[in-house]
């Protein structure tokens, strides 16, 4: 496994590639450059960080972010990007030993921490729900702002109808004791599930369907609301069920569902709690139906887990949405080759950004957090505001205003700090890999269409 | 040799019934020795805050000032140096059969008094007169504040461990309380620096010491071994969360909640042991291992829309009294928590030694016997449960404040393992060294496996062992936490700082059989 | 009327018959002695009337009021006390807190008294301990008063747990061969003890194999064999008594006796 | 401490300055003392007595009744099919639970040992497996024909089996053994120490998520249909293999003589010393058969599902060790029938109240066995000494 914190590595192969960056490639917007001679004169020390589960089970994800927002940190620094200003990147780790995993406790102390140094103007993460649960109101109390890569419940950033509901019981505005400073670059469930119900109602034509999720925030939260948008839909939900992550076998409630005659099922989680397993065992039990996930399970892990049991081609069929698949974007091909140049060191799977779907988003994520900031120094005529707090308040501020090009195409945030660059791709497995089918968009009022 | 360490490790005189014995005293030192070292490596140890931040001494020796300062800084270099080995060098000389005469003690009393003078006297200086060149390029209220303060705690500790000997072997509790109780009072004033930090570091260092103490109770004092104990935990600090949150809409102030939890957690405690009452030992653990694992399922799975759910229940309040907003600074959480380890360790300490805490012993070591005596065994085994339970519960209310979230995960039986894994580490049955024991443990596992890889870079980097940096501690935590576990119980079963009885027992007798068995109803 | 009366009391274990069918009473103030070969259910019937077994069939009386089927604390409560064959102390517990928790039952401390260290937990544990202590003086174990139970001598243990057992202020005290692994000189000691705790009007029930013992403190003795009473009655009637001789003896040795 | 019947009157000698005779015996208190108790308890003690040894002398009977009736009720719920599939679905994960379950069974028969780190034994040669048929390319030999699938078996169960029994052998002989004579605490921790530092060495090695065995493509294929429900070849070899194991033990337990050593240690340790039985041989002998079936679940587990990661061990051995104290603890035949016992209760109670549930129940299923009848179903209610 890996120490993020260790990314000093070779710091002058990074730079250069900075360097590189700055000779016009696509990541580097133009603004910097012409911000960088106003604020070379800058006097002081801005510091940025990132909190994601670093170490334990969650060592399979929470590092790519880190990595991508270190790579950006590290290029802006070769950039100049604020000018004469020291630029210092801390990582956090929000794992502990105790919960083999991201702890709610960790990340609170965390960001009280990093609130509590002056410098720090922002903070990339947190990459689990229930983290972020305890980290926005701190950060809220501190004017701190907090970008998360990852954080996809609905309830963290606006009320919608199943925040009450009894097994969310998020109260979105307790979350935010002072002013609104979270956003995220990543689309909610909201959107995702809305889609998911039409696509399995829709396209793959399933009229009931059975329900897992995997007892976690994410997964739970997406199957209430896919249950909710799949009803409203016209379907009907045959059966459903929690069961923990570690759980290994799920054909008891593969022979349920079979019984009540469901046309396709739903799995509502990540493939680390058994997303590729409810697959292979449907296929132990004959169960020629569909499986639809959610971005949960969209990933290479699946198709391994699928296919180890008895039938080793038993993945193809599946469908999960996701994201739009970042790494075909033509946007974030730079971003991938410099990740890969400038981590070629670190061991596999680190070594290489696609292999996590979250890592581009790290890298977006912070280097809209370093744009804001440079857009503050540069509006206060390239000197940091006088005092911490309004230099925290007005990058809040800037990150409203964010309009920013990067790796995930184009980036601007709505009054509740989500991002407006949403529309998930349903993915199907087609001998042994996942092949984008169509990618859907959804409008306000909820209406599918496939988007171009 | 073996002979020797023996003759070195035996700390108090053959007979007495005393707890602890010297190694209070040790304690104390190396303490002293620990502090001192730590304000000398202070900046170095703090990482990420240090950007030009030295500390004084430090910087004098480096940067060769000028002045007054820079003679001061050269005598308490010496003084620090003579301090920080001598309990080494004594525990040395001790190993060889000789041991140093009270003079040895006198004249280390006097160094312990002039370097807190001496401190006073360069901080004044720096702060007061502004002799900057003493520290180069320092600015004020930053980590040299705090390095100020630890030295002179250091040399105060040192004095009085030397100066006041016979005392602190003979009252241990008393010095030990007297030596800690100032540093804990004063911790968040010392630092300037991410004190908050600190001070969330110590808040949870603080429930988790609670909880040690709570468990200590079950099996340390009544020896009934509990391993599910997280479940209490998660008690108070659900009941806790429903009172204090927007889930229920209930709002009640923290200083009701901490009895509530308390009482809550306590009534759990009763109901849940009632069952085991009749349990040998080691079904006893698994039974209470079971209750450890359902009461996290019944929060998953949201039993009767109490709990919330995988989510759990977010947004719970931080009191505000006054000029007191617990949500400002962890710094209120830390006192209050504080004043209540306090509180509690008086209490327990004070039921150990009544009644109770007798009758308790007794059916640890004899439960028949115990009968025989005119013991009612089921009350005083419930009392135990109900008791231990309600100190943990308590630690719950405050988690529950202190994190704003409470999810099933944060009660997962590691927490539990972590908690017995404390009580054994510190020594069964002795609240003192149940309280290293978090103190130790709680850094190992918040601060030090986190911390280990930064560490090692760095140290690599200072002492230029590029391997050292490639280590990748992180992923061994579990190796770590697993080789220690066994370790402690191959080497030391007792605890570092075992109750005399219980380190006999521990590594002696076996168990004693339950009335239950005796009955033959069990 | 009596103190205690076993009245057909039967203790089965499967098909072992510990006790069977055994009735016989004690008065106030009497030392009665119960004898009998290895095995033959002496300290199953103590753990009967300790409430340690409950008994299978019969009843147990104290008082003329029942009590069998009550746990044991609340049996040492009405005043039985005992000791053990294999001294049962609190191994790790000071020879003073030993006899301390002898008291508990009836000290009036509760749980918060103890945490508060109120008035009335700090007298009645100082008064306690005087008693305590004064106890340990009169059976000569003072100078152990502050030593683990452990590392007091063999013979000092059996003194301490009598001490425990007194401490309970039983009206009758069960005693099980106390003087088991004595030697002479303790042994006297001991007889004067239970002369003098029978002088205070202490009821005793006894289990000794050191004959000398038995004969010269009881008032009466009973036998038991395999689990059976066989013989009851004074010193002299007992020690002439054949069924008995024969219990110890053996066959042979009855006969023998007959003859002579 | 609350009830004071019969309390005499003040402490003898009062507070402080006693006068007065000494005396050993308190005179005040030597007449007669009421058991006045508190009525409510009184009148209801022998009322829970009563249900108590009801539920204790019927648990079995309770117990059997409630899976018949969730049988019934998963029938009612999904009819035949479903209930046929479930008992199949039961049969599986009951034999595993059945090997694993003898495990903790047979150590805590013979040195009063919960062994915390079996279950993660049952991991650890989950792996061993994976890296014996990757070294020796079984995979391809085993999905060639059926004797290459004999022949990979008959390689591949063996050699975990050996591997799982050394390892068990040294966890006994560097955690377990120098504290046999201390009580349970001390053991108890280095077990669950043993159980965290293989779990971490696994979570290094293996990382953090499934690792595919590749050997569930061994067997496939429909033996036969009864009704709807297909039954495979996987399902029969799984029960098959995991019965045979069990007869083969209790052969083994019954007619060797290390069997016979093992029973007269687990009886009493001293008098086996004494018969002359080398007693730290016949507790290795013990961990290393223990481990090697669960080995041999492991192996059948990874033949069934296919994937193995580095925690499974820790619920799964908790619901095994569940099984084993059911069953009886210390008795082989008893952890055998508890495992089956365990699977229907987790598959039927998940299949019924939702498998949210079905840990909770198994959880609740221990600490009633343990409250009502610790000795488990098959053990016999003794007294321990005259």
């Amino acid at each position: 496994m890996v120490k993020p914190t260790k990314g000093v590595l070779s710091i002058a192969s990074i730079a250069a590639l900075g360097v590189l960056a700055a000779c016009g490639t696509t990541s580097t917007p133009t603004s910097s450059s012409a911000g960088a001679t106003g604020i070379a004169g800058c006097h002081g020390t801005i510091t940025v960080a990132s909190d994601m589960p670093l170490t334990g089970g969650d060592a399979t994800d929470g590092p790519f972010p880190a990595y991508a927002a270190q790579l950006a940190v590290t290029q802006a620094n070769a950039n100049k990007l604020m000018g004469g200003c020291t630029l210092k990147y801390i990582s956090k780790d929000d794992s502990t030993v105790l919960k083999n995993g991201h702890d709610p406790a960790q990340g609170a102390a965390n960001i009280t921490a990093l609130a509590a140094d002056p410098t720090v103007m922002g903070v990339v993460g947190p990459f689990n729900s229930s983290v972020a649960l305890s980290e926005i109101p701190v950060a809220s109390r501190n004017h701190l702002a907090l970008i998360s890569p990852a954080n996809t419940n609905p309830c963290l950033t606006a009320v919608v109808a199943v925040c009450s509901d009894p097994t969310i019981a998020i109260n979105t505005a307790s979350l935010y004791p002072g002013p609104h400073t979270y956003f995220r670059v990543i689309a909610s469930d909201v959107q995702q599930s809305e889609i998911d119900a039409y696509v399995a109602y829709s396209v793959l034509k399933a009229h009931t369907i059975y329900v897992f999720d995997d007892q976690e925030a994410y997964g739970r939260g997406l199957a209430l609301l896919f249950m909710k948008y799949y009803k409203a839909d016209g379907g009907s939900v045959v059966g459903s069920v929690s069961l923990p992550g570690a759980t290994t076998t799920f054909s008891t409630q593969l022979s349920v569902a079979q019984s009540k005659g469901a046309q396709a099922i739903f799995f509502g989680g990540t493939t680390g709690n058994g997303c590729g397993l409810v697959r292979r065992d449907m296929g132990s039990a004959g169960m020629n139906i569909p499986l639809l996930g959610g971005d949960g399970c969209e990933d290479q892990l699946f198709i391994t887990n699928a296919n180890s049991g008895a039938k080793t081609s038993e993945a193809n069929g599946s469908y999960a949405t996701s994201a739009p698949d970042v790494t075909k974007l033509a946007s974030s091909a730079t971003f991938f080759s410099q990740y890969a140049a400038a981590y070629a060191s670190l061991p596999a799977p680190y070594n290489n950004g696609t292999k996590e779907p979250y890592t581009a988003y790290g890298y977006d994520a912070m280097n809209i957090l370093l744009h804001a900031i440079n857009s503050v120094l540069v509006g206060n005529g390239g000197q940091p505001p006088s005092s911490s707090q309004t230099f925290r308040d007005d990058v809040v501020a800037a990150l409203r205003q964010t309009s920013y090009d990067g790796a995930l195409g184009h980036t601007t945030f709505d009054a509740n700090g989500d991002t407006t660059n949403t529309g998930f791709t349903l993915y199907k497995v087609t001998n042994g890999a996942w092949v984008g089918v169509n990618t859907y968009a959804v409008d306000t009022s909820g209406n599918v269409s496939v988007k171009s | 040799m073996r002979k020797r360490l023996a003759a070195f490790i035996r700390t108090e005189p053959e007979g007495g019934p005393s707890s602890a014995g010297t190694s209070v005293f040790w304690i104390l030192a190396s303490s002293a020795s620990g502090l001192l070292i730590i304000g000398w490596l202070l900046p170095w140890f703090v990482g990420p805050y240090d950007a030009g931040v030295g500390y004084s001494a430090q910087d004098a020796l480096v940067s060769s000032p000028t002045g007054i300062g820079t003679i001061l800084i050269y005598i308490l270099a010496v003084a620090m140096v003579i301090l920080f080995v001598s309990p080494f060098a004594e525990a040395f000389m001790r190993f060889r059969g000789r041991t140093f005469g009270p003079r040895a003690d006198r004249i280390r009393l006097y160094l312990g008094i002039a370097g807190v003078v001496l401190t006073g006297v360069v901080w004044l200086l720096y702060r007061v007169l502004g002799e900057e060149p003493l520290f180069g390029s320092l600015q004020p209220g930053e980590i040299s504040d705090s390095a100020i303060w630890l030295t002179m705690y250091g040399f105060a500790l040192a004095a009085l461990v030397y100066g006041a000997r016979p005392w602190v072997i003979g009252r241990q509790t008393l010095a030990f309380g007297t030596a800690v109780l100032p540093f804990g009072i004063f911790l968040p004033l010392m630092f300037h620096q991410a004190p908050d930090f600190l001070l969330w570091a110590a808040g949870s260092l603080a429930i988790y010491m609670l909880l040690a103490l709570g468990l200590n109770v079950v099996v340390g004092f009544a020896g009934l071994l509990d391993l599910g104990y997280a479940a209490f935990f998660a008690i108070g600090a659900y009941a806790c969360a429903s009172f204090a949150s927007p889930i229920h809409n209930i709002h009640w102030p923290l200083w009701i909640l901490i009895f509530l939890g308390a009482a809550i957690a306590s009534l759990f405690g009763a109901i849940l042991g009632a069952p085991t009452l009749r349990l040998r030992g080691d079904y006893l653990a698994i039974v209470t291992l079971g209750f450890g694992e359902i009461v996290p399922d019944l929060a998953t799975n949201n039993v009767f829309n109490l709990t919330g759910g995988p989510n759990g229940i977010s947004g719970i309040d931080q009191p505000h009294w006054g000029f007191m907003d617990f949500s400002e600074s962890p710094r209120w959480y830390y006192w209050s928590l504080l004043l209540v380890s306090i509180a509690v360790i008086v209490l327990l300490y004070n039921i150990e030694r009544s009644r109770v805490g007798r009758a308790w012993v007794a059916l640890r070591e004899d439960e028949v016997a115990a009968a025989a005596t005119g013991i009612n065994t089921t009350t005083t085994k419930l009392l135990a449960f109900a008791i231990g339970a309600s100190v943990s519960g308590l630690a719950g209310a405050f988690y529950g404040s202190l994190v704003t979230v409470v999810t099933p995960d944060d009660f997962s039986f590691s927490v539990s393992i972590a908690v017995l894994s404390i009580v054994v580490l510190g020594g069964i049955g002795n609240i003192a060294g149940v309280i290293l024991g978090a103190v130790i443990l709680t850094f190992v596992i918040f601060w030090a496996l986190p911390n280990m890889d930064a560490w090692s870079t760095t140290l690599s980097s200072t002492v230029h062992i590029p391997a050292l940096a490639n280590i990748n501690f992180s992923s061994y935590t579990y190796i770590i936490y697993g080789l220690a576990l066994i370790l402690m119980m191959l080497l030391r079963p007792g605890g570092l700082l075992p109750s005399r009885a219980r380190r006999i027992e521990l590594e002696s007798a076996g168990e004693s059989e339950s009335l239950a068995a005796v009955q033959g109803i069990a | 009327m009596a103190l205690l009366e076993l009245d057909s009391v039967t203790k089965r274990f499967g098909g072992l018959l510990a006790v069977s069918n055994v009735s016989f009473s004690l008065d106030r103030g009497e030392i009665l002695s119960m004898i009998g070969p290895n095995g033959a259910g002496k300290t199953t019937a103590f753990n009967c009337v300790t409430g340690l077994f409950p008994i299978t069939s019969g009843q147990i009386r104290l008082d003329g009021v029942s009590i069998s089927g009550l746990p044991p604390h609340r049996i040492t409560k009405l005043g039985i006390a005992r000791t053990f064959q294999n001294i049962r102390l609190f191994a790790f517990m000071t020879a003073v807190d030993n006899v301390m928790v002898g008291a508990h039952w009836w000290m009036k401390e509760r749980v918060w008294d103890g945490a508060f260290q109120t008035k009335r937990a700090r007298s009645e544990e100082r008064s306690v301990q005087q008693r305590a202590l004064s106890l340990l003086d009169q059976l000569g174990l003072s100078r152990y008063a502050g030593s683990y139970a452990r590392e007091m001598p063999y013979g000092l243990q059996r003194k301490l747990e009598i001490a425990r057992a007194l401490a309970t202020q039983p009206r009758l005290l069960l005693l099980d061969e106390p003087a088991a692994g004595l030697n002479s000189h303790e042994k006297v000691e001991l007889m004067q003890l239970i002369a003098r705790l029978r002088d205070e009007g202490l009821t005793i029930l006894l289990i000794e194999h050191d004959m000398r013992l038995v004969m010269e403190v009881s008032h009466r003795i009973v036998v038991l064999d395999h689990g059976e009473k066989i013989a009851e009655g004074s010193p002299a009637e007992v020690r002439t008594n054949p069924r008995v001789i024969e219990a110890y003896l053996g066959t042979g040795a009855s006969e023998a006796t007959r003859s002579a | 401490m609350s009830d004071q019947s019969g309390t005499p009157g003040a402490a003898p000698g009062g507070t402080g300055g006693r006068t007065g005779a000494v005396t050993l015996v308190d005179q005040g208190n030597l007449g007669p003392r009421t058991s006045e108790g508190s009525s409510f308890f009184g009148a209801v003690t022998p009322i829970f007595r009563f249900l108590y040894s009801l539920i204790s002398k019927n648990f079995g009977a309770l117990l059997l009744a409630l899976i018949v009736l969730s049988i019934f009720g998963t029938f009612l719920q999904g009819g035949a099919t479903l209930m046929g599939n479930q008992i199949k679905n039961a049969l599986v994960l009951g034999a595993i639970y059945a090997l694993v379950a003898i495990g903790y069974t047979m150590v805590y028969g013979i040195i009063e040992l919960i062994n915390f780190a079996h279950g993660d034994v049952f991991t650890v040669s989950g792996f061993y497996a994976i890296f014996i048929a990757n070294t020796l390319h079984l995979n391809s030999l085993a999905t060639s024909s059926f004797g290459g699938l004999l022949l990979a078996l008959a390689i591949v169960f063996p050699l975990s089996m050996i591997a799982a029994g050394l390892t068990g052998m040294a966890i006994e002989f560097v955690a377990y053994r120098r504290l046999r004579d201390a009580p349970r605490l001390a053991p108890l921790i280095t077990a669950i120490g043993v159980s965290f530092l293989i779990e971490g060495v696994m979570l290094v090695r293996e990382g953090p998520d499934y690792v595919t065995t590749g050997q569930a493509s061994w067997i496939n294929g429909t033996a036969f249909t009864i009704g709807k429900v297909a039954v495979g070849y996987t399902d029969l070899f799984v029960v098959g293999t995991a019965l045979l194991l069990m007869f083969a033990l209790g052969a083994f337990v019954q007619r060797t003589r290390l069997g016979k050593a093992m029973r007269s240690t687990a009886q009493d340790r001293t008098a086996a010393l004494l018969c002359g039985i080398d007693i730290n041989r016949t507790i290795s002998a013990t961990f290393f058969i223990g481990s090697a079936l669960a080995a041999a679940a492991a192996v059948i587990y990874s033949i069934n599902y296919g994937d193995v990661k580095w925690n499974i061990g820790f619920r799964l051995g908790i619901i095994a060790f569940t099984a084993a104290v059911l069953g009886g603890i210390g008795n082989i035949v008893g952890a055998g029938v508890g495992g089956f016992l365990i699977g229907l209760i987790y598959v039927f109670g998940g299949s019924l109240i939702g498998g949210a549930w079905s840990e909770a129940l198994i959880f609740a299923i221990l600490v009633l066995i343990l409250t009502f009848r610790p000795v488990g179903l098959f053990g016999v209610e003794v007294t321990t000494r005259a």
